[in-house]
Formats: structure tokens, C-alpha cells, sequence
């Protein structure tokens, strides 16, 4: 099932922290439904207009029912500014769901044990993640590192087995790293998403103790299809591969080698 | 209703708007995003004889109204072409009717020769030989300046390729009008342009050049009015079909080619700033020529030269 | 703070920022709107020796982060400037220090001459030789893309003038580094690129081009990206100054030519946006070097051509 | 005195008929207070958006006491539509005054009879030009023409003598042009501001009566100060002047011939 591109309507648009806002909208392609681990590309401003490109972003949380989309992001740019002017009652482009996601009903059958790991922004898919984790009947522990102060953590008690949080600046939480809260060694499998450091990082220990690793990557997206090969990532196989479309989730050892 | 029909080297397309080579993927990617029965053609990514990674580093950089791409022509090779992904050009062809049009670099002459050889002999439409990519270091580029080594290398295309062969020009052929009669008088049964304008950006914190390659390409509606006087001039200087691109992104846009004499039109960065644009471009040359009460794109094609 | 202070070929200017040729006049119209201590120096308006009317029919058209123009050279006549707007110049100077640059544009080389030996025993300082109007029908433009005759041009030019001469170069000359050597062998103190892009437009509702030329200049950020591409390509040809222009609209755009290397910016279309462009973009360029502890813009000046 | 580019502050934005718009800002620089005729540059949009350039409106009424200026425009295309979207308490970018505008005093002192003729959104400069002139001691008869519906004419009353309106469909007022109205040999001078033909027309009228006519002309604009030469009009001396710094207004013989 490939992408749409649509006119969504904002339901609702929370400031969380200062640059951090939570966007609620209706999707109203009921045949495009969007899994964990997938994102679509906004666009709250003209073809016409700058930037030039839409802006990727991952699905935070997916409710069928309602079609009601939620993103969790950060105010950052020039695109994202634009985003976080939109008010409940507009509407905007649009286009996804993109990517391959993570593949919920293959990790959860083939894995028990499973960690949920997020940095900063990074954490944003993650909550679809460890929904569909959930209702697929593996709960996951959760670890999630902040800079400072920790956001939109608080539904994530029922469908988690742990939850456990690191701030860079020790003010809640775990002083240190998100790295520090877990051992790979504990779990069958690891889910990733953060900033490649980290994630590298991650993948770095994940790989040392065996334990399978999935990271979901970051690279500037024109096309967010697959047509543009502008977001193409160096694999081990050196063919290199689409982060929009044969990604955003990759086996860490195909592309940090 | 306006009628948008173009025929475009004997291949009667759905309308002019042919989706520009590297931004449309060979067109199955759009599928489901655009109205396919709207759009014309399809000119897949480009392609080289040997498969190739492309370039490494930044490939995407916004600009004012525009973007600077450096792929680097990353692309399976011609025979993983023909063996996979023009068959699904093909099936979108036989579903919508899309023209299907293979666009060829090359980093020699013997590989534009021999990559040529190989379409000839596949079910591909046409041919569109890309003498003009700013993203390889050696080849591509060094055709696309000077009119002699086009007309050399499209000559020698010419000789292996039975297709009919769309010439693809830089905006950097040091002068357009002999460039586009090299290429005629070469053989060339049509020829498009332009590709992207070589162009540059650096990174203030990093204080180094985005690009790996220090320069790549610029396209989009910021070089529009650059690529319609180059379209002018080429429409003025040869008698075969001048298909125009370059920053098209409306029908009014579009139109703007067509009345400057261009048989056909690419739209490449649009796509990313609205999927639908392909489909969108026709229809909004179809609500103007409704509008005006043009019937036929044939009785407004070239209408600004009258004055001339 | 930082000091902004740009030697330009013995001239001490108060910031990299002058004002393009054609679009601050002679500089007194913005006196009232801008803070002119800020402000390196002012190209005046194109002169040619004979003064001229210029083109009839449109000059303005705006595009997608740009403006086209066909101004054409409308101009008092040099002898009427040196009596009339110099002094007006020199006023400016005195009062704030801002070099006058006096751009010389022309129809044959006798012309240029001319007015290049009036202008030399005038009280101008710098002598900006324009061999690249799009908007001339004869003239201008041809030396602007052959490098033999821009050097022929440049070469009487300079003999007939002892002023310190900067060659204004377009964008549409066949070869950059080419032209670039052609002109300092010929003699040139200093370059300056780009002139606007020739480009054309289409008003579909009368069905003709915009322009009675049919084709005018392009300008603005839109064309950043390829004239700073140009800009590079030029210092890296030559070893006399370089002057950089083509779409700077703020602070970070000039940083970029400058890490490009480019002694010192001029600033056109982007003054038709914001009448305070050329100090708003010196208050930008001082605050990104405080902001990462940049003293002075001989610290990275072509920093960027380091990994070359 | 020149021009100077301030940030000016809506105080109210009313809509007189669907595409007409009456704007209200406080302009800021007492240094620089417009006259009759003068015009602004407006710009409710960034430097780096569109369109490139900024929109030349004329100055409609100005009120020194509370530095009031009062624009009177049509919402056409990209720029007035971007124009009509402040709100009362936005800022813009305002530059100006500009121009010559017309010589009150001079015009007052040498002619007695005066007509101010208006067709369309040209009347727009003529309220402040009526309200000079009657300031001076010479109150002038009105003459405006509209296409169907007249908008704006309630405070002529008070400043003119004689205030009679044409409609091209006869809704209002006597049904022709406006040039009917009156008879330039019953005036000492006429003012004019409307679309090109209407100005021609009228001007010709007068020469043929042996009345001095002004006209205030339109043309496009990028700099509006006399830098960049791009609103050059042809003149009777064949050297062309600038519409923005030698005009908008002209004697009618200098630019109609
Ligand atoms: C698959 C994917 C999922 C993402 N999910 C989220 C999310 O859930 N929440 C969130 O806050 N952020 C997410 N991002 C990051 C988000 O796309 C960027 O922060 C955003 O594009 C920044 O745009 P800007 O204009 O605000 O900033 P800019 O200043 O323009 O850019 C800042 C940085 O953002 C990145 N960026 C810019 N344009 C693009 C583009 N067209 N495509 C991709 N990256 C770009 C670049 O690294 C750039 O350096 C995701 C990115 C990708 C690729
Ligand atoms: C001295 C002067 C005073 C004016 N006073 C008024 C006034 O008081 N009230 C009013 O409603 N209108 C006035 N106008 C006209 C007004 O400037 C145009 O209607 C406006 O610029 C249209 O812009 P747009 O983007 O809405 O439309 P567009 O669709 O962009 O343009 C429509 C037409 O407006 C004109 N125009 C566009 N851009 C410019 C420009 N930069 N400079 C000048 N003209 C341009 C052109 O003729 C163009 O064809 C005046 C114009 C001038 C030159
Ligand atoms: C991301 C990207 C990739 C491109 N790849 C190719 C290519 O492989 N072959 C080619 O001939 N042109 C390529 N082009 C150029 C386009 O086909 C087109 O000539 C150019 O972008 C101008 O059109 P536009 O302004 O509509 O984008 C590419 C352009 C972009 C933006
Ligand atoms: C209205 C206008 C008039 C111009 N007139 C001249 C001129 O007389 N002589 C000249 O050398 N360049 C002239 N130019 C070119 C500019 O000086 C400059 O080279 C060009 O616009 C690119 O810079 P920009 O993108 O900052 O505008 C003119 C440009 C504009 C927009
Ligand atoms: S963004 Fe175009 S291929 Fe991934
Ligand atoms: S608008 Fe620039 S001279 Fe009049």
C-alpha cells in the first residue's frame, strides 16, 4: 500500500515544551493507515512557498477509529516553525504513510524480550511502537533518554513493562546516558530511534553482546517515495538503500558497519 | 473541454506533462499519489551502463524557490533497468497510457554507446540521452558544453540506437542555438532542456561547500525564466520537437512553454513540493485553455514567436 | 565586535557591502533610508557615454524569488554624471565614507573608451567596466560571453584609463575561468560577477513575451546558488579581487561568497524588498562572526576552498 | 525631505465593498508626514516572500495630529490580497512618503476653480488632495466615476463645492463617463487620477479647452525613489522621467502628447 496525499484537519496542537508540540489530526484516507514506525511529510504552507521540501515526520500515535493522527515534534526550522502555526480547524498537505515502519507482527512473534530505546525527538515514534508491541502481546521495556526534561511519558505505564528515563543534566532521572539504563544482553531484540550517535552507539553495544538491533534513521527527504534517491544511505552491501522507502527502520548492521 | 492530447515523436501522449528524469522514479513510485491518466509520460531516473552508488554527503540543499540536488546519477545499470524496472513502466503505460522514456548518461562515449545499444533492442519508447548532468565528475557534463563533443557523442548514439532519440541539454552549453543544430544535424530526433544549472552552497558552519563535489545542481521555479529563454532560442534555432523543463510548476507555468514553441513539457522539482503536480499541471492548463476558449494546445503552441 | 573594514584595491571601506549598479542609483536616493556608515560603497547607474532613454514597454517583472528587468541602460550620459551625479557621490564619501564606483557600460569600443577616459580624469575611484548588459541590443552583452573580446575590450579600456578598473562579468559568458584570465591579462584590477541571468517571460494573456527584447535580466536570490558557483569558479582562476553578487539578501548570503572568497559584495534586487538591505545584511555578517568569535573577515575570507 | 522605512502598526482594517479595503495605520516618523498625491510602499510579507516587490498605495487621508494614514485600495492579486490580511494590531512594513505629489499651495495660489476628477480606485489620492485644497481656501468641485457602486464619498460634502458621480451601468448617479460631468472650460485647472484611457481622454479634453490638467500616473515599482529606473514613463522631451520621483503627477502635457 503505498502513500496518499490528502488534506488533513488539525483537531488539536498542544505546546509541551517550549519546542516541543504535539499535533493532532484527522487522516482522512481511511484506506492509508499508517503503522508504527512509519511517518508521513507535512506541509502547512504553499507549493509556492519556502522550504521547497515538505517536512518528515513520524507517527507518533495512530487511532483507527477515530483516523486521528498524532505527531510529536520538535520546533526546529523554517518548516517546523510553520507547522507549529497551524490551529485546530486547518488544514494542510498531507502525503504518507511512508516507510517500511517497524514490522510489529514479525518482532513480536519472533521476539519476547524487547527493548524500546529513544533520545530526545527521537522517542516520538516510539509510542506507536510500543502500542502495537503491546497489543500484539509483548510488552517492552522502555528507555528513554532526555537532554533535560523528559516529555509525554505518562501513557506509556500501561503499555510498558518498565519505563525508565535519563537526562543528560541529571535533573530527572538516570545522570547519564539512555545507554547506561539497559544491557543488551537482557533482551532478544532492540528498537531504536534517536540521534545517530546514539543510535551508532547503540547498535555499537547491541552488536558486542549479539542482540539484534533495529534503528529507525534520519536523512533530508525530498520525495519521501523512493523516486528521488536524494536520502539514499551507505549500506554494508555498498549498493546503498532509500531511507524514505526500504527504511526509516533498518537492521543497524546493514548500515552502521 | 480542452483537448491536451500531444503528440510527442509519434507517441500520442495524454498531455504534454512528462515527469522529469530523477524526480519521478520510473514513475510506479507516484502511482498511487497522481492521476497517471493526466500525465503524458514518464522519464526514469538516469541511467549508466553499470549500476553506480552516486555521490556521497549532502545530496539535497534548499535554496530560494529552489533545490540543489547532487544524486550523482545513482541508478541499477541498463540491463537491471530493462530486465526490472522498465517492465513496471510498461504495465503503467498499458494501465494510463504514460509514454515510457529511458534517460542515459554516461561517463564515455563507448558506455553512452553501448547503454544506447541496449535500450534499442528493449520495449522502451524513447530514448532521452542526459549530456548534461552536473553531478558526475568525469563525462556527462563535458558533452553538455561544447557543441562539437555533443554532436560527436550524439552522433555516435545515433549510429546504435534505432529509438527515437530525445537529446537532453545543459543550461551550461556555452551557446545554446548551435548547441541544439549540433545536435539536429547530429541526428537527434528531438531535444530537451534544460538540466539543472550548475550551481553552489556552503555550509557557514561547517565554512566548507555543502556538496562534496563543491558544485551540483539547481533546479526549480527560481531558474524557470532562465530555462524558458534557452527553450526560446532552441525552438528558434532547430526544426525537430523542443520539449521544455526547468522550474515548471503550474499550468500557467507550462503554458508559458508551450506558447514559446515547446512541443511537450517535464515537470521535475514540483513533484516534491506537491506530489500531484504532474496531474495539477494539466488540469490547470485545461481549466486556462477552457477559460480562453483554446481548443487545441496546437492553437496557442508558438504563439508568442509571432511577433517575431 | 567585529570590524567589517574591506580593502578594495586601496579603497578602505567601512563593510564588504556595496550597492549594485542600476538599483541604488547613484546612492543619494537612499541616503534618508539606509545608515550609509555601514555601507562599503556605491555602484552608480550604467552609464554610457551618449545618454539614453532605454527600453520602452515593461522593465519590471517579478518571479518566483526574483526579478527580471529591462531597464536598459537608461543613463545621463558620462559627461552629465562626472558634472551631476559624481559630486553627489563624492558627497556620500565625504560624509560617510562609501567608495563611488563609477559602472561603465557601452555599444563598441570606441564608446567604452570614451567614456573610460572621461571617467579617467574624473574624481571617481573605481571604474566598473560592464561588459555584460542582457538589456543592450548591440553591445554590452557581446563581450560579456567571449573571453577574446571581453579581453580586447578590457584591454583598450584599460589603456585609455588610470583609475583602478573592476571587469563586471555575465553570467552567460561561455567559459568563467576562461573569461576570468582573459580579463586579467588584459589588465583588470578586479572582478566583479554576476550581472543578471538572461531570462524570458511569457504574458499569456497577451500571448507575447513580457519584454519588447523578448529577453531581459534575471536577478535575485533566485540565481544565488549559480552566480555564487561562478564566483567561486572566478577566484579560483585568477589572483586580482573578486567582487561577488548575484541574490545576496542577508548577512549569511554574503558570508557565503565570502567564504568563498570574494573580497567584498554588492547588494541589487534585494534592496527592492527591504530599502535597508545593505546594512541589515552588514548588521548580519557582523553578528554571525561575534556569534562564532570571527574578528575580522580576513579570518575566512575563502575559508571554504580549504579542502580543495 | 525623503522617504523613511518604518514599521507601521494597523489600527483598523475595515472592507467598504468586497475587493475594496480601507486601511488605517499609525505611522511613526512625524519627520516624514505625506502630502496630497504622495504614495507608500506596503509590504505585510517578509523580504525573502512573495511577491518580490512591495505594493505602491496612495496616501488616502493623513491626520498629522494622531499620525493617522489612511489607505484606500482594491484587492487585485498576490500583494493587495497579502495586504488585506492585517489585522488591526499587525505591523507591516511601510515606506514612503514618496513622490511629488500635487503642489497644493502652488495650485491653490494660482487657480481658483478647481476640479478633481477620480474614476475607480483612482479617487483613492483624491480625498486628501480635496481636503488640502479646501484647507488652502479653495474648495473644489468633485467629479467621480464608477464602475456600479461609488464607495467612499460620504466627507467630500464638507470639502468641495459640488460632488457628482457617474456609473458606467447608470446604478448611481448620471450613467456615462465621468468626463461628462463637467466642462474643463468652466475650470482653472483639473486633477486627475484613474486608469490611463480615462486620463488620456480628459487631458485631451482639456488641452482642446486650454485648461492646465494634472495627472497622477501609475506604473510598476521596485524601488519607488528614483534608484532603479524601472517606472520610467515617456516624456514630450523624449528623456523620460520617473513616475516615482518626478511624478505620480504630471502636467498632462508632458506625459500625454
Ligand atoms: C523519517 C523521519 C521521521 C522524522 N520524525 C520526526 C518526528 O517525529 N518528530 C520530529 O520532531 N522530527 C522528526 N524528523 C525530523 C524532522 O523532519 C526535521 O526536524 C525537520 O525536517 C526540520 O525542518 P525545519 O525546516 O524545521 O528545520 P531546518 O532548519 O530546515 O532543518 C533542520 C534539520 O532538519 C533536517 N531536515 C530539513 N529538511 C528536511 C527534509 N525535507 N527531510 C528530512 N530532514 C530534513 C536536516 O537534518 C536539517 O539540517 C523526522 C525526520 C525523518 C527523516
Ligand atoms: C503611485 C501609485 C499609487 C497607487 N495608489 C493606489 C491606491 O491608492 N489604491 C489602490 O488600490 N491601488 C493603488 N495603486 C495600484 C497598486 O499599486 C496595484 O493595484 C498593486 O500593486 C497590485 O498588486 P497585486 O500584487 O495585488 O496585483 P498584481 O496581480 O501583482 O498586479 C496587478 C497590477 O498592479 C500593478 N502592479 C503590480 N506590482 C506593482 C508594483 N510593484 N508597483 C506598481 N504597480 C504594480 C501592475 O499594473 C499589475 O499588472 C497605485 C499604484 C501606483 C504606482
Ligand atoms: C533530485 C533530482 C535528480 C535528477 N536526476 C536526473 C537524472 O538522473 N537525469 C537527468 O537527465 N536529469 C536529472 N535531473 C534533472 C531534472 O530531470 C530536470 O532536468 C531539472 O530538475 C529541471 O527541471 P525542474 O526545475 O522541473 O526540476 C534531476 C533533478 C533532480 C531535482
Ligand atoms: C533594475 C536593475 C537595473 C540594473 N542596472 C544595471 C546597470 O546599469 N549596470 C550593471 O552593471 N548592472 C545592472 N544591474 C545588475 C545588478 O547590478 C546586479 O549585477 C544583478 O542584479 C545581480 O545582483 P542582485 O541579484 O543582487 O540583483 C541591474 C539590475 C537591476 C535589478
Ligand atoms: S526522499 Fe526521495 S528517495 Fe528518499
Ligand atoms: S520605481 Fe525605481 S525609479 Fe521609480
Amino acid at each position: 500500500m503505498r502513500a496518499a496525499c490528502c488534506e488533513a484537519t488539525v483537531l488539536s496542537h498542544e505546546s509541551i515544551l517550549p519546542d516541543i508540540r504535539l499535533l493532532r489530526a484527522l487522516w482522512p484516507d481511511r484506506e492509508h493507515a499508517p503503522h508504527a514506525g512509519q511517518f508521513f511529510t507535512l506541509r502547512a504552507w504553499g507549493a509556492d512557498e519556502a522550504p521547497f521540501l515538505s517536512r518528515p515526520i513520524s507517527v507518533h500515535k495512530w487511532e483507527p477509529e477515530t483516523q486521528t493522527i498524532e505527531f510529536l515534534y520538535q520546533v526546529i526550522g523554517e518548516g517546523t516553525h510553520k507547522i507549529a502555526q497551524l490551529k485546530t480547524g486547518d488544514t494542510f498537505q498531507l502525503t504518507g504513510p511512508m516507510g517500511n515502519g517497524f514490522d510489529i507482527p514479525a518482532l513480536a512473534e519472533q521476539y519476547h524480550k524487547i527493548a524500546v530505546v529513544g533520545g530526545g525527538i527521537g522517542t516520538a515514534p516510539m509510542y506507536q511502537v510500543t502500542r502495537e508491541l503491546a497489543a500484539a502481546g509483548v510488552k517492552p521495556d522502555v528507555f528513554f533518554g532526555f537532554r533535560d526534561t523528559p516529555y509525554c511519558m505518562e501513557e506509556y505505564r500501561s503499555i510498558a513493562n518498565v519505563v525508565k528515563v535519563s537526562t543528560d543534566t541529571g535533573a530527572v532521572g538516570f545522570h547519564g546516558f539512555v545507554t547506561q539504563l539497559y544491557d543488551p544482553a537482557d533482551y532478544d531484540a532492540v528498537l531504536i530511534c534517536g540521534p545517530t550517535v546514539m543510535m551508532k552507539n547503540a547498535a555499537r553495544i547491541c552488536a558486542e553482546k549479539g542482540t539484534p538491533c533495529f534503528v529507525s534513521l534520519e536523512k533530508k527527504m525530498a520525495c519521501g517515495i523512493g523516486a528521488c534517491l536524494g536520502c539514499t544511505c551507505e549500506t554494508k552491501g555498498g549498493e546503498g538503500k532509500s531511507v524514505c522507502k526500504n527504511g526509516p527502520v533498518f537492521d543497524a548492521t546493514e548500515v552502521f558497519f | 473541454m480542452a483537448d491536451l492530447k500531444t503528440n510527442l515523436l509519434g507517441f500520442v501522449m495524454n498531455s504534454p506533462v512528462i515527469g522529469a528524469s530523477g524526480t519521478v522514479g520510473y514513475g510506479v513510485e507516484y502511482e498511487e499519489l497522481a492521476d497517471f491518466s493526466k500525465i503524458g509520460g514518464i522519464s526514469g531516473k538516469g541511467l549508466t551502463l553499470h549500476g553506480q552508488y552516486g555521490n556521497k554527503g549532502e545530496r539535497l540543499w534548499e535554496t530560494p524557490s529552489g533545490l540543489i540536488n547532487s544524486i550523482g546519477l545513482q541508478n541499477p545499470g541498463v540491463q537491471h533497468f530493462i530486465d526490472v524496472e522498465l517492465n513496471e513502466m510498461l504495465e503503467l503505460k498499458q494501465k494510463y497510457g504514460t509514454v515510457a522514456i529511458a534517460n542515459l548518461g554516461g561517463h564515455s562515449e563507448e558506455e553512452y554507446v553501448e547503454g544506447a545499444a541496449l535500450l534499442s533492442e528493449s520495449a522502451v519508447d524513447i530514448v532521452e540521452l542526459n549530456i548534461s548532468c552536473p553531478n558526475v565528475k568525469v563525462g556527462g557534463m563535458a558533452y553538455g558544453v561544447k557543441a562539437e563533443a555533443a554532436g560527436e557523442v550524439v552522433r555516435m548514439v545515433r549510429a546504435a540506437c534505432k529509438k527515437p532519440l530525445m537529446v537532453k541539454l545543459s543550461p551550461q552549453a556555452e551557446n545554446i542555438p548551435e548547441m541544439c543544430k549540433a545536435v539536429e544535424a547530429a541526428g537527434a530526433d528531438a531535444i530537451s532542456l534544460t538540466n539543472t544549472f550548475q550551481a553552489c552552497a556552503i555550509d557557514l558552519e561547517k565554512r566548507k561547500p555543502v556538496f562534496n563535489n563543491i558544485f551540483a545542481g539547481l533546479s526549480g521555479p527560481a531558474v524557470r525564466p532562465i530555462a524558458l529563454r534557452m527553450v526560446w532560442q532552441a525552438v528558434g534555432a532547430v526544426n525537430i520537437p523542443v520539449v521544455g523543463l526547468g522550474g515548471i510548476a503550474t499550468g500557467r507555468d507550462a503554458l508559458e512553454f508551450i506558447m514559446a514553441g515547446a512541443t511537450a513539457v517535464q515537470v521535475g522539482a514540483a513533484n516534491f513540493a506537491n506530489p500531484r503536480a504532474m496531474e495539477t499541471i494539466a488540469d490547470e492548463m485545461a481549466q486556462w485553455m477552457d477559460a480562453h476558449g483554446v481548443k487545441t494546445l496546437e492553437e496557442i503552441r508558438g504563439c508568442a514567436r509571432n511577433a517575431e
